[in-house]
Formats: C-alpha cells, structure tokens, sequence
C-alpha cells in the first residue's frame, strides 16, 4: 500500500511532465507544475512512512509553503499576461528565441 | 711592402662611395676626376706591386686584413694574395679600366646620370680586383658575385628601355644559374678539402678521394660557364650588348667575362688531378669557340658581332686551359683583352660618331670620316685575325698548339677552322662598316681625342702586347710547355689569311655575293640569324612552364584552392551547423519543453 | 644597478599604457613620447649586447617568484640565440614608431600605444625560461597584432585579422595543452610542480608521450613560422597590415616561431625531433622553392614580399634541421638578416603604397628615372634578401647552405637552387617597379623619399652590410650558445660538423 | 543565557545572508515611502558591501551549523564572493540604468532576496536547505526577468523562465524524494555515508539523475540551456548580467558536492556524465553563439560555454572544486563587465542589444570599446587577462585527473568560441560608425567598469592572492 503511494506519485509526476510538454495553455502548465510537485510530496511522504523518517514529511511542509509562493507568482504572470494580450498561449510568445 | 695589397681595391671603392652619393650635387668635370683618379691609383699601385713583386724574390705575396667568417670549421680571412697570375690579372684590369674610364668621359658625355655611371664602373673594379686577388675562393665569389651586380646595373643603365632592363636581368639571372654551382662546389670543397683559401687548398684537394674531386671541378666549372659565357649559358652576353659600349668592352669583353678563365687556371692545382673534367672543358670551349663564331657571321649589330667574337675567344681560352697547359689561357686572356677593348671602344667611336647607330646596315664607307677610328679597328681585327706579329696571333698560336699537343688533330682543326671563321666575320664587320657606299643618315664625325688617345693606346698595345714578357711570368708560374710545330703555325695563319681573302672577295670585289650565297643557304641562313632559336627555346621549356605552373598550380590550386579551401569549408561548415542547430532549437515553447524531457531522458540513457 | 632585460621589457609597455592616457589633442607629446620611449629601451638594450660574454650561457638571468604555488616563475635571461632578436626587436620598435608617425594619420595615438605593447610582448617570448611566462607573452602578442591589422590594415584587414588570429590560436591551444601535460608529468615525476624550461629537461617521457607533445609544441610554432602547409595566414596578414604590422609581422614574429622551435621544441624532445627531422626538413625544402615560386607569379608587390618570406623562413627552418654549428648559427644569423631586409621591404614598399595608395605592379613602372634615390636603397635591400656577397643574406644563407650539405647533399643542393628563384622574382618585380617607361600619369610626379623614410632605410642598411662585410661581431656572440644547444644530441644521433 | 550567546555564535556564518535579507526586508518597507525609493540603491549597495565586509569576520576554520545542513567552506565562501561581487557591481552597473525602471525599491528587493537565497544554496548541506535555497533564488529571478513587463520580450523571458525553472525545480524535487526515499536521509552527509557504504541502488539513480538535471537546469548546460538565451536576451541588461553569474556562482558548489560528494562512489557514472556533457555544452554553445546577431544573446551562450568548461573542472575531485571555484570567480568579473557594456549602450528609453549597435564604438566611446577589448578578450581566455588563468586553472585539473583528449576537444570548442568574440571586436573596432552619436556618460556606469577591468587585468597578472585565498580557504568538507 505504501508502495502505491510512491506508484501514484510516480504516476502524477509523469503526467505533470508529459502534460507540461503536450499542453501551451499558461494555467495548464502552471497545474502541471503544481501536479508535479504533488506527485513528488507523495513520493517522499511514503518514503518517509515507509522508513520511519519524519525528514520526508518536514521537507514535504517546506515544499508546500515554496510551492505556494511559486503558485503566486505564476498567477501574477497569468494576470498580467490576460491583460497585455488575450490568449494565454504560451506558443504564441515567439518574440525571443533562434 | 705587402701592407698596402688592400689599397689596391679600396681605392676604387672609395671612389664608388663618392660618387654615389655626391654624384648628384657636383658637376661632371669633378665626378670625371673623381671617377678616374682612383683607378689611376690602383693600376699605379699595381704597377708598383708588379715591379716589387718582380724584383723581390717572393713567388707569393699574402695580406690578411681580418677575420671574415668564422663559423666551427670554415674560418675564412679577408685577405689578398698576390702571385703571377692574380698580378697580371690586376695589370690587365686596372690598364683597362683606367683607359676606359678616360675614354668613358668622352663617351659618357652629357648623360643624365653621369655621376651613377662612374660610381658604377668604379664599383666594377673594386669588386674584380677582389676577385683575381682574394685569397680564398669564397672572397673570389664575393667579387664574383659583385662584378655579377655591377653587370646587371650597367647592361641596364638606360633601364627606361625596356629591353635594357630585361637584358641586365637576364644576364644576372643566368649568372646565378652558374653561382648556384659555384656556390656547391664551395661548400663541397669546405667539407672534403676542410678550407677554402687557396693556399690552404693547394695541398689539401691531394687527399680528396677522386670522384669528389671531379664533383667539385665540374660545379665550378659550372659557374665559369655562366660568368664567362660558354654554351649552355651564353645567352645573356649577345644581350649585355645594351649597355653603354665602354662598359661592353670592359666587363663584357676585357674584364669580368674572363673571370671564369681566371677561376678554372686559380685551381689549376685542383684540375690537374682531374685530366678528364679538363677534356670536358676544353672541348666545351672548342665547341663554343666555332658555335658562337657561326653566329657572328650572320649577326648585324656592330656590338652583337664582336659580343659572338668575345664568347668565341672566350671558347678559346676555355680550350686554352683546358689543355692543362694554363698559361696559355691566361695569355690570350691578357691579349684578348687589349684587342677586344680596342675594338670595342672603336665600336663605340663609331657608335658615337653615328649618333647612337648600331646597326652596320646602316653604315659603310665611314673610313673617310673617322680615319684614327679606322686605323685602330683595323689593327685591332688583325689582332684577333690572328695575323704575325700581332698579339692575338701569339696567344692563339700558343692555345692552337698546346691543343694539338694535349687533345690532338680533332680539337686542333675545329681552333683552325674557328680562327678562319673569327678572321671572316671581324672583316666582314670591318668593310661593311668603314667601306663600300654610305648607307647612313647623319653625316658622322671623328671622337675627339678624350677618346682617341684611349684607342692609339690600346692599339699599340695590340701589336706589342704578345710580347711584353706576360707569357714568361705566366710560363714559369703555371709550367707546362710545349713543342713548337711549325706546320700547325702556318696552318693557324693561313686559315686567318684565308678567312680575311674571303671576306675581302664577298664585300669589296664582288659586293653582290653575299645576297646571292645567303639565298642559296636560305635555311641555314635563317638558323644562323635567329641565333639557333637558342633563346626561344630556353623561354619554352623552363621559363613559360614555370610560370604557369606557379601561376595556375601551385598559387591557385595549392594555395588558394586546397589549403584555404581547407580552411574556408571548416568556417562554412561551422556557420552551417550553428544555423541548423538555430533550427533544431526553435522558438515555441513547445519545443523548449520537449528539449527539458530530452534532457532528462539523455541523463537516463548515460546510466545504462 | 638596474635590471637591463628586465627593464627593457616592461618600460615599453608602461610607455604604452601612459601614451595611452595622453589626451589625444596633445599630438606633439604623444608623438615624442612614442619615439622617446622606443629609443630608450633601443639604448639600454646596447649595453646588453655589449655586456654579454658568449661564453657564459644564460645571462641577465633573474628568476622572480610570481605564482610559487603553481611553480610559475618570472624566469628570464637571454644567451646568444635569444640576444640577437631581443636586439632586432628593440632596433625596430623605434624604426616603426617613427614611420608610423611619418605615415599613420588615423588614431596614431594607439597605434603606437599597441606597438610598445607588442614590443614588450615580443621581448619576453625572446626571453623567457619558464613556460608559463613564455606562452602569456607568445600569447599576448596576438592582441596588439590583430588590433593593428584591424583598423590600420587594407581593404581586406578583417578576413585577414580574423585568419591570423584564429590561425595562430589554433596551433598555441595545441601548445598550451601540451605545456600542462608536461608540468602534470613534472608534478608526478619529482613530487612538485614548476613550469620551468630546464626542469623540464630532466622529465622522463615515453616515446609515444614524447611524440604527441613535440608535435603539440611544433605545430603552434609552425604555424608562426610559417611552414609550408601551415603558411596561408602570412600572405593575406602581411599584405593587409599597415605597414609597421608587416614590419614587424615578418621581422619579429615570425622568428617566435623559429625561435620556439630552437628553444623549446627541440631541445625538449630532442628524439621525436630526430624522428621526424626528415619531415620537416622536406617541409622546409618545399617552402623555399614553393614559396619562391609563388612569388614569382603575385601581382601584388606585399603578397610577393610574404612569400618571400615563406621562402627564407624555409632556409631558417632547414638550417635547424641540419643539426650542425654552421647550420645553425645560420639559421639565427639568417633569422636576424631576414628580419632586416624583409622588414626594410615592408618599409619601401609602404613607402611607395602611402605615396600611390596601391601595391600593384602594373600601377607602377619606370620609377626609377622619378624615384632615383628610392630605388637604389630598395636595390640595395633586395640584393641582401637574395644573399648577394657583401650583405648580411648571403652569409646567413651559405652558413646554412654549407651546413645542409653537410647534413644531406641532396637538400642542401635543393636548398641551394632557391638562391637562383629569389633572384628571379626579386630583380623581376624591381624591373616592374623601377624600369622602364614611366606609363602612369599619376607616376610622373612622385616625390623621392624625405628625410625621415631615408633615415629609417639607412639605419637598417648599416647593419645589412655591416653583417655581410665583419659578421664576426655577431657571429661570435651565437656560437658558443649554439655548440651548448648541439650538446643535447650529441649522444643521440652524430652528423657532421660536430 | 549562555546557550542563547553559544547559539549566536553557531550562526555566525549565516551573517552575509542574514544582512542582505534583513536590508532586502527594508526595501520592502520603501516601497510605501515614496520619497526614499531613491535610498533604496543606495541601502542594496550597503548591503551588498557591509556583507561583503562581513566575509572577512567569518570564521576560518571549515564547519558546520544548523544541525548539518548549512556548511561554511571554501566552497560556500568562494560562492559567497562570487555573490557578493555580483550582486555589487549589479547595482552599480545599474545605477543610472534604473532610471528606465518603476517600482524600484522592489526591483533592489527582489534582487537581494534572489542573492540571499544564493547565499543560502551555495552552503546548503541538506537536501532541505538546498531546495528552499534554489527556491528563494529563483522566485524573484522570474520575476526580475519580466520586470519591464511592458516590455513584450522582458515578459516573455519572465514567462519562459518561470515555466521552465518551475519545471526544473519540479524535476529537483522529485530528485530530493527519491534520494530520500532510497537513503531515507536529507543531510547530505548521512546520505554520502549510506551511499558509500551500501552501494547505488536503482532509487538512488533514479534520484541521482533528478538532482542533477535540476542543478544543469540551474547553471544551463545544454540541452537544459534551452532557457538561458532568450532569459539573457529579454531580460533588463543588469538582471541578466546577475543571472548569468550569480546562478551559476551558488549552483556550482552544490553539484560540486553532490558530484565529488554525495555520489562520489559512482565514480564511473557521474564521470561520465560530466565530460559528455560538458563536451556537448562547449560545441553546442560555441556553434549557436557564431550565428548569433544579438550581443546579449550571444553572451547568453558564451555563458553557457563558460558553464561546460567549469563543468569539466569537475573530473578532478582533488582540487575540481578550488579551479571551479576560482573560474567562477573570474568569470562573475568578465561577465557582468562585458553585460555592463551592454547596459551602456542603452539609451533613456530602448535597449541597445544587436551586435550591429556596437558598430564603430571604438570611434565613438573609445573608452568603452577599451572596456568591451579587456572583457571579450578575458572571456575568450586570452592571456594577459584573468579569464586565461581561470581556463588554465579548469585544463589543468582535468588533465591532472588524466582527462587529456576532452581537453583537447574543450580547446578546439574554445577556438571556435574564439570566433565570436573576435567578431564582436570586429564590430566595434573595426567598422566606421554608421551613426556617430556619442554615448551617454554615465559616471557610475564607466567607473565600475574601470573597477572591473582593472581586477581584471590585475589578477591576469598577478593573481597572487587570489590563488593564495584559494588555497588557505578550507575546502576540507566538500559536504562528505
């Protein structure tokens, strides 16, 4: 069962990914990120289950709070990116790049 | 009394200094005084050294100014040596040199670079006398190469014509050929022999083991064919002719041609263990003597002709020494060079008379004109004719004979028929010129006596110069003698005689012959006037391939084609491959996403 | 009392740095500070040469601790090989600055500013014994030399600046991987790190290690040299460079290249050198004739003048491959020589180029009859750069001439004909130039050179004859150096002549 | 009591962090006052300094506090140097730039609290510290990214840096777990304990591979450079110039302990990896940065070069870390110099950034075109600068470590690097100007520079002491 956890985890994490790299809407990928992050919190609190360790579950709080703040700022961006123009695509920001 | 050996060339390389650098400021008057008075001392200072040299019992004289190169082995001195040999080798230049630089005032007159040509001509003899005297072989080439120089400048003194210019590069290239040898065979005697100073020499080339011996004979023999104008390289004499006459009769005839004489009897020590190098010279010089004269027959330019006559003479004195009875050589060197400068300067107060006009088409009849210039060019033509008792017939006596005796009949005959042919054409020259009906323009004039007193001198000189005593020096110097054999001698003057009748039937009795002879032997004719087509030849097969295949192989395929190809296409190819990396990494995001995956996927693989 | 190397070394670059700081509306001071400080270091540098005892080895030595912790040391000192181009070097500077300010109209200030730089650059490589030091200074040299090209050069500066630049950095990466490889080795080999020349002697390399290295030290100084397939960087450099940048491109530094390979290449692997020794000899046999050719064919009086020098660098490069005294006190006799007239070259062909502003032969012709005094100082010049007796070429030549027979008849035959090419090309293009009738309108009123280009010309021209009428002087000041650099392969493979 | 002093004393160590937040925290307070928005410069200069100052009073000796998970080394203070240098000269390169800037105590905020957090992940020694570490440095790099986010390409770098960064840390996060999950430690020397003493289990390559390719993200080693051009190129000039370096300063200690560390007893793996892709990075930055036509573009990749010959600085785990450290350090000098001759050629209202505006800069600026040669000149490793010490520094261990032909390989990348730098100097010394207007004087702006390029050379001839500093400072610990 604590085995599933870390399978489920895995699971989100690759889907976070694979969404990441499928998707352009700027809020999907923001939640893809935030999936991502998910996944990994599971992975580490059954870890920490798993080994009687309570490192994971400390780490897993200071990833929250961090995650928080980079959600914050990802949604500032969206705001503004709402604003200034009116898709959120992220393909559509071809001004930089070869 | 040896102290003052190093004045001798000094004196004109100081001159040479002078006027090269006031020669622009002052006027001709002082460069004519400035020009002269140094040969004048050194030909003084030589005819002191010959009386000392004479009278004193030295066979040698030997002066070491200082130490010149001195690398591990090769320790060679700046140093002067005077014997026999490199005396009369001093008389003769600085007597000539010192005539011609009086005659050159006259002749040289008004010229816009007055000051350079005496600067020059003064170079000229500084460099030779370093050459006859210098004390080992590599001082010897550096007046070898100097004479070289001075050649060049001169043939091309009036280089706004661009065939003077080209002739003086001509001549110093094909000198250079020569060096090339020249300088081999210095270097192969530094290594076998261990020194190059000629009295070092003398005793060291007896234990060279042979075949090196004929190796180093032949490269300096090699660079004598160039200097004094032999076949394969004599092309750049006939050419030479574009320089002011004066120096035509110094260095092109009396002076630096013979330098290669001069080297071959210098190491005479050397050939002497070498008979069969010895037949090859002098056969080369036979073979040259009747090649050129051939040549001369047809030739038309007063100066063209007596150029052929002096490579033919030279063949001659090649012959001379080629006997390994040196001296002979030396004489007809010594004699040679009286006549020939004689008529060289007479050439040129023709020249001088005609305004500039060469070729003897266009003259005839000038005897009524210029009777001093007749005279002595006469004297001279019976000189080299070899007509008794004039000088040449002595020396060229004295080669036919030790020829017959060395290298027997076959070498013989050709000098017999060489001589019948030189006597031909020298009066061919002299009645086209000075007989038969007017066929120039300007109307001509005696040179004044600036010139003239040149010419009677050098005139005098031809008749008596045979025997003023140059043969003993020179016998008891080099040894070697032969038996004298009266039928040969009557036979050498008779083809001169014959040689002198038949010019005299073809242009004085009978003036229509030529014309008529030259359309029979129409072929030979044209071969005879194109010079053998020897130069166009040379320009076809070694200079045109070289340049095209500098030009087209090497500058553009190699250099540019290959090597900066080489270079160009790694530039192109790293642009190239930038630009499709500018493609493989885009700019949708969609694109950086998967390049993070990719990442993380190449990490993965780097495990297994 | 003062450090005279030492000095020589620096003040030019601190006159540098302080030209630079001069405003340049000053134009006078900068000017006169540009010639003062050159011709100070060119005075103090005679009493070196007059304090130097030939028999003495390395001399002016001072080894000053600069990074002990990596074993780099401020290690100079100069023998006879070294002594004469530290001469060269501080002879010319001054030459250059001066005609730089006869000639240079556009940002003088730095362009004498970046030739004292290169001087002090220049001196160091002669000078140093510690690897380190020697390759910041064979390194540093390449800044002020692409600047120079860059905005003082010709029509074509950039792809030439570009060329040189990545050339020359493309054989010193080689060097300097090679450099660290040998100073890892001394770290493993005696428990301590030191970048110096003559530790480096006693490293124990195996044949292999000992190859790969030598070829990592010769191709960055082949490049330099140059030798034949590495020598396409030269013409275009030469050709586009002002005309100090040609003088010292060919006077100065392309003797780095040689020098490097009698300094360091060889006497470090000396077995891999015999190895390929043949190679490189051919190498050097092929630019002497090929080079020559090819000048014979340029339209173009500076590419004519590059090839050249890839013609005489040739001769330089054989002489070392010969192996014997004479060989090689050639060789460095000829470095010396071919440092005087090549770079006398540069200087009349710009001569000519800042009257006509073109280097084509066909713009020129009968110049002679304008330019009276010009031509026969550049008749003079190029008869000492085709060795004729007399001048300084002919004894570097035949020393070397001499010494490759010794070493191999057949090359040093072949070397010998080179002799009759240089003669070709070089009185070839005189005639284009100075003979003949004078075509071009623009021609008809030159002005002959003034005062200061005649200065700049005879000062060379004195030490072209002095070399060839009393080398000794100089001769005697290399040799004993030379016999101690045969030492090394006295044991390992005998030629002639020692 | 006592306890308490004790306690004080154990966080000595944390005194720059603790000045720059504390100063970062201030700032926050200006923005409400607007008559001190013009202080707040000068207060993140005197942060930047007193912190600076601060390093000289920290303790000598290598330790560590908080219970492992923050380590005072060599490492951690070369990275602090680093930092601190930066984030100095930022400020000053930037100071009359921020003119073209609103909200600008933010902006000086934003950057120190990017610096403290570098300051906290160049010592971080648990896998904790190091998270929130990156965290805290990457967070206000988003947003410095796309602080001009009027700018459409200031925005649009803000909006690709955060996704992918946010993505990467994603990617580290997952690392930190199953690290964790195969040692069951987060302090790194636990972890290198159980490591070494039971062996890589798959977990812990799995959280190997994560690790690392969140710290290549970090400091842009190709292909996770992706993101670094267009940062550089979008972001204001001084930002990027602090990005450029600083990153790279405090990432590099930690992949330095997690490779020579951590999982030092893999050796044939991260071997491996190191010189793959410092390989790749070298030839891919140097290709893309020839066809470049944007000058802090093209400084973006030679960032990334810089980057792979660090990398390659690694293979030697004797003394990798101290040429690291030491090429860091040069480089931070180099590189906001050369993006401070970018800021320079801004104008009052536009970016200046195409290669073709330095065009004839040497006519017009001449002392700047100086500035630019130094710059270009010690990137591209060219003696007499500093930037030649630094590669000699990264070749020598890598030989050292028996690496021979990826140096040579490295060499040959640095030629081709070589190329652009020269074409840089081609534009600005070469080419007449097009337009022949003058700069703008900008005192403090030129100043820092004169600072920057004199270092420059003065450690390219003399680098003494900063090899002397190197060589005192503890590198014991290196997080084992």
């Amino acid at each position: 069962m604590i085995e599933g956890g870390i399978i489920i985890g895995v699971i989100l994490f690759l889907i976070g990914g694979i969404g990441f790299f499928v998707r352009k809407n700027f809020i999907i990928l923001l939640m893809c990120i935030e999936i991502m992050l998910a996944g990994a919190n599971l992975v580490m609190v059954s870890f920490s289950k798993s080994l009687m360790s309570f490192e994971g579950d400390i780490t897993v709080l200071f990833v929250i709070a961090v995650a928080a703040a980079e959600v914050g700022v990802g949604l500032a961006i969206a705001v503004h990116m709402r604003r200034s123009r009116d898709s959120l695509d992220a393909d559509k920001m071809r001004r930089l790049g070869e | 009394m040896k102290d003052y050996l190093f004045l001798i060339p000094l004196f004109p390389a100081i001159g040479f200094l002078f006027n090269i650098f006031f020669g622009k400021k002052l006027s001709e008057k002082t460069i004519s005084v400035t020009g002269v008075l140094p040969i004048a001392f050194s030909f003084l200072l030589s005819l002191l050294t010959a009386y000392e040299f004479l009278t004193s019992g030295h066979n040698v004289i030997h002066q070491e100014v200082f130490r010149w190169i001195d690398v591990g082995e090769l320790k060679v001195n700046f140093g002067f040596l005077i014997d026999p040999l490199s005396l009369v080798m001093i008389l003769v230049v600085t007597f000539d040199a010192l005539l011609i630089h009086i005659y050159s005032i006259g002749y040289m007159h008004g010229d816009r670079r007055y000051g350079a040509y005496f600067s020059y001509l003064n170079l000229f003899v500084a460099m030779m006398l370093v050459l006859v005297m210098g004390d080992s072989i590599l001082l010897s080439f550096l007046g070898w190469e100097g004479v070289g120089l001075c050649s060049y400048l001169l043939i091309g003194f009036w280089f706004e014509e661009e065939e003077r210019a080209r002739a003086g590069m001509k001549a110093f290239i094909v000198n250079r050929i020569g060096d090339f040898g020249f300088v081999v065979g210095i270097v192969l005697i530094l290594m076998f022999v261990g020194g190059v100073s000629y009295e070092f020499m003398v005793e060291g080339v007896k234990n060279v083991s042979h075949s090196i011996l004929v190796a180093i004979g032949l490269c300096l023999f090699c660079g004598a064919v160039g200097k004094s104008a032999q076949v394969p390289l004599y092309v750049w004499l006939p050419d030479a002719m574009a320089g002011p006459t004066p120096v035509s009769a110094l260095i092109h005839a009396a002076t630096m041609v013979t330098a290669g004489v001069y080297m071959v009897a210098r190491m005479h020590f050397l050939y002497s263990l070498i008979p069969e190098v010895l037949l090859v010279i002098s056969w080369v010089g036979g073979f040259t003597a009747v090649f050129a004269a051939s040549m001369g027959i047809t030739a038309t330019g007063i100066k063209k002709v007596l150029a052929y006559s002096t490579i033919s003479q030279l063949g001659y004195m090649f012959m001379g020494v080629g006997t390994g009875i040196y001296w002979v050589g030396i004489y007809h060197l010594a004699t040679h060079a009286f006549f020939k400068a004689l008529l060289f300067l007479g050439a040129g107060s023709v020249i001088h008379g005609l305004h500039g006009e060469e070729d003897i088409m266009k003259m005839g009849g000038l005897r009524r004109y210029m009777g001093w210039t007749y005279g002595v060019f006469l004297v001279g033509c019976l000189a080299i004719a070899g007509v008794p008792p004039f000088s040449g017939f002595w020396s060229k006596d004295a080669i036919l004979l030790a020829v017959l005796q060395e290298r027997g009949a076959g070498l013989f005959a050709v000098g017999v028929f060489g001589a019948f042919m030189t006597a031909f054409y020298m009066f061919r020259l002299l009645y086209v010129v000075f007989h038969g009906e007017e066929r120039f323009e300007k109307k001509p004039h005696e040179s004044g006596p600036v010139m003239m007193i040149p010419l009677v001198i050098l005139a005098v000189m031809s008749v008596i110069g045979g025997n003023i005593g140059i043969e003993r020096v020179l016998e008891e110097f080099f040894g070697g003698h032969f038996h004298h054999d009266e039928r040969a001698m009557v036979l050498s003057v008779l083809s001169g005689l014959t040689g002198i009748g038949l010019a005299t039937y073809l242009y004085i009795i009978n003036p229509s012959a030529p014309k008529k002879i030259s359309q029979k032997l129409r072929n030979l004719y044209t071969l005879l006037y194109n010079k053998y087509y020897v130069d166009e030849i040379y320009d076809f097969f070694i200079v045109k391939p070289l340049v095209l295949i500098s030009t087209y192989f090497f500058k553009n395929v190699t250099d540019e084609t290959c090597i900066d190809g080489t270079l160009h296409w790694t530039a192109r190819i790293m642009d190239f491959s930038g630009r499709v990396l500018k493609v493989v990494q885009g700019r949708e995001f969609g694109r950086y996403a998967f390049f993070m995956v990719l990442a993380i996927t190449i990490l993965y693989f780097l495990l297994r | 009392m003062i450090d005279l190397l030492a000095t020589i070394i620096f003040l030019p670059a601190i006159g540098g740095l302080i030209i630079l700081l001069i405003p340049s509306r000053f134009e006078k001071v900068y000017k006169i500070a540009g010639i003062a400080v050159s011709t100070v270091v060119f005075l103090l540098s005679i009493p070196i040469f007059l304090q130097f005892s030939p028999h003495a080895g390395i001399q002016f030595e001072r080894n000053i601790p600069w990074v002990p912790e990596l074993g780099i040391t401020f290690h100079i000192g100069i023998d006879g090989i070294s002594l004469l181009l530290v001469l060269l070097t501080t002879f010319l500077t001054p030459l250059v600055v001066i005609g730089g300010i006869n000639s240079v109209k556009k940002n003088l200030r730095e362009y004498i500013a970046l030739f004292l730089f290169m001087e002090t650059f220049l001196i160091g490589t002669f000078s140093s014994l510690n690897l380190f030091l020697f390759y910041i200074f064979w390194e540093g040299s390449l800044i002020p030399m692409y600047l120079i090209i860059g905005i003082w050069g010709g029509e074509r500066r950039i792809y030439a600046a570009i060329k040189f630049f990545l050339y020359t950095f493309f054989g010193s990466v080689l060097m300097l991987a090679g450099i660290i490889f040998l100073y890892i080795k001394h770290g493993q080999q005696f428990g301590f790190y030191s970048f110096e020349l003559y530790s480096f002697h006693q490293l124990a390399l195996t044949p292999k290690e000992e190859m790969l290295t030598f070829l990592a030290f010769f191709i960055a100084f082949a490049i330099k040299v140059p030798i034949f397939p590495f020598h396409t960087w030269l013409p275009d450099a030469h050709t586009e460079a002002p005309t100090g940048g040609s003088v010292v491109l060919a006077a100065l530094l392309l003797k780095m290249g040689t020098y490097g390979i009698m300094r360091f290449a060889v006497p470090l692997f000396p077995n891999a050198f015999l190895s390929l020794v043949d190679l490189i000899a051919v190498l050097s046999l092929i630019g002497i004739i090929y080079g020559a050719l090819v000048a014979m064919v340029q339209p173009d009086f500076k590419r004519l003048i590059a090839f050249s020098s890839v013609s005489h660098m040739g001769f330089v490069v054989l002489g070392i491959c010969s192996m014997n005294i004479q060989s090689l006190t050639g060789a460095t006799l000829q470095m010396i020589n071919h440092g005087l007239s090549t770079g006398a070259l540069f200087f009349l062909v710009g001569m000519i180029y800042d009257r006509r502003h073109t280097r084509m032969f066909s713009d020129f012709g009968g110049l002679g009859k304008v330019m009276p005094l010009y031509g026969g100082l550049f008749l003079t010049i190029a008869l000492s750069s085709i060795g004729l007796p007399g001048t300084n070429g002919f004894i570097g030549e035949f020393l070397i001439i001499t010494g490759s027979i010794k070493f191999n008849k057949v090359y040093g035959i072949l070397c010998a004909s080179g002799v009759i090419f240089a003669a070709a090309y070089m009185l070839w293009a005189y005639k284009k130039v100075f003979h003949g009738e004078i075509k071009i309108e623009e021609n008809k009123n030159l002005k002959d050179l003034n005062p200061v280009e005649i200065f700049i010309i005879s000062c060379i021209l004195i030490f072209v004859l002095w070399i060839g009428i009393y080398p000794s002087t100089f001769l005697d000041k290399i040799q004993p150096s030379i016999l101690n650099f045969i030492d090394v392969f006295k044991g390992l493979k005998p030629y002639g002549g020692f | 009591m006592i306890k308490l002093t004790s306690e004080v004393k154990t966080i000595i160590p944390l005194l720059p962090f603790i000045i720059i937040s504390i100063s970062a925290l201030i700032l926050l307070l200006f923005t409400r006052v607007k008559s001190l928005e013009n202080l707040s410069k000068l207060l993140a200069l005197l942060s930047g300094l007193g912190s600076f100052i601060a390093l000289f009073f920290l303790p000598k000796n290598p330790m560590t506090i908080l219970n492992y998970s923050f380590i005072h080394d060599g490492l951690t203070l070369s990275a602090e140097i680093s930092v601190l240098i930066a984030i100095i000269f930022t400020v000053l390169t930037g100071f009359e730039y921020e003119k073209r800037l609103k909200r600008k105590p933010e902006y000086y905020a934003l950057l120190l609290f990017s610096s403290a957090g570098m300051l906290v992940l160049a010592g971080g020694g648990s896998l904790i510290s190091i998270f929130v570490g990156l965290e805290l440095t990457s967070l206000p790099l988003y947003i410095l990214a796309g602080f001009m986010r009027d700018d459409e390409a200031s925005f649009e770098a803000g909006v690709k840096y955060f996704l992918l960064g946010s993505f990467a840390s994603a990617i580290f996060l997952m690392g930190i777990a199953f690290t964790f999950g195969g040692t069951g430690f987060v302090l790194l020397k636990d972890i290198t304990a159980k490591i070494s003493s039971e062996g890589p289990s798959l977990i812990i390559y799995a959280g190997y591979i994560f690790l690392i390719g969140g710290l290549f993200f970090k400091i842009a080693i190709v292909p996770f450079h992706i993101w670094a051009p267009d940062v550089y190129q979008g972001s204001p000039s001084p930002v990027a110039g602090f990005m450029s370096v600083a990153v790279k300063a405090s990432a590099f200690p930690v992949l330095i302990r997690l490779m020579n560390g951590v999982f030092h007893s893999l050796s044939p793996v991260w071997e491996q990896t190191i010189y793959t892709f410092s390989i790749i990075t070298v030839i891919w930055g140097s290709l893309l940065g020839i066809v470049q036509e944007d000058f802090k573009r093209l400084l973006g990749y030679s960032s990334i070069v810089h980057a792979g010959f660090i990398l390659i600085a690694l293979l030697n785990t004797f003394d990798g870390g101290k040429s690291a450290a030491f090429y860091i350090i040069i480089y931070t000098m180099m590189n906001i110099g050369a993006f401070g001759v970018v800021t320079s050629l801004s104008t009052e209202n536009a970016e200046r950034t195409s290669i073709e505006s330095l065009r004839g800069l040497f006519t017009r600026d001449p002392f700047i075109a100086f500035m630019l040669l130094i710059f270009a000149f010690s990137l591209a490793g060219i003696p007499p600068t500093a930037g030649f010490w630094a590669k000699f520094y990264v070749f020598k261990s890598a030989i050292g470590a028996g690496y021979i032909l990826p140096v040579i390989i490295l060499l040959l990348g640095a030629v081709v690097a070589l190329y652009y730098y020269l074409k840089v100097l081609i534009y600005s010394f070469f080419y007449s100007p097009s337009n022949n207007e003058p700069l703008e004087k900008r005192w403090v702006l030129r100043l820092s520079l004169l600072l920057l390029s004199i270092k420059i050379l003065y450690f390219g001839i003399y680098p003494k002491h900063l090899i002397k500093f190197l060589s005192i400072s503890p590198f014991a610990i290196l997080g084992k």
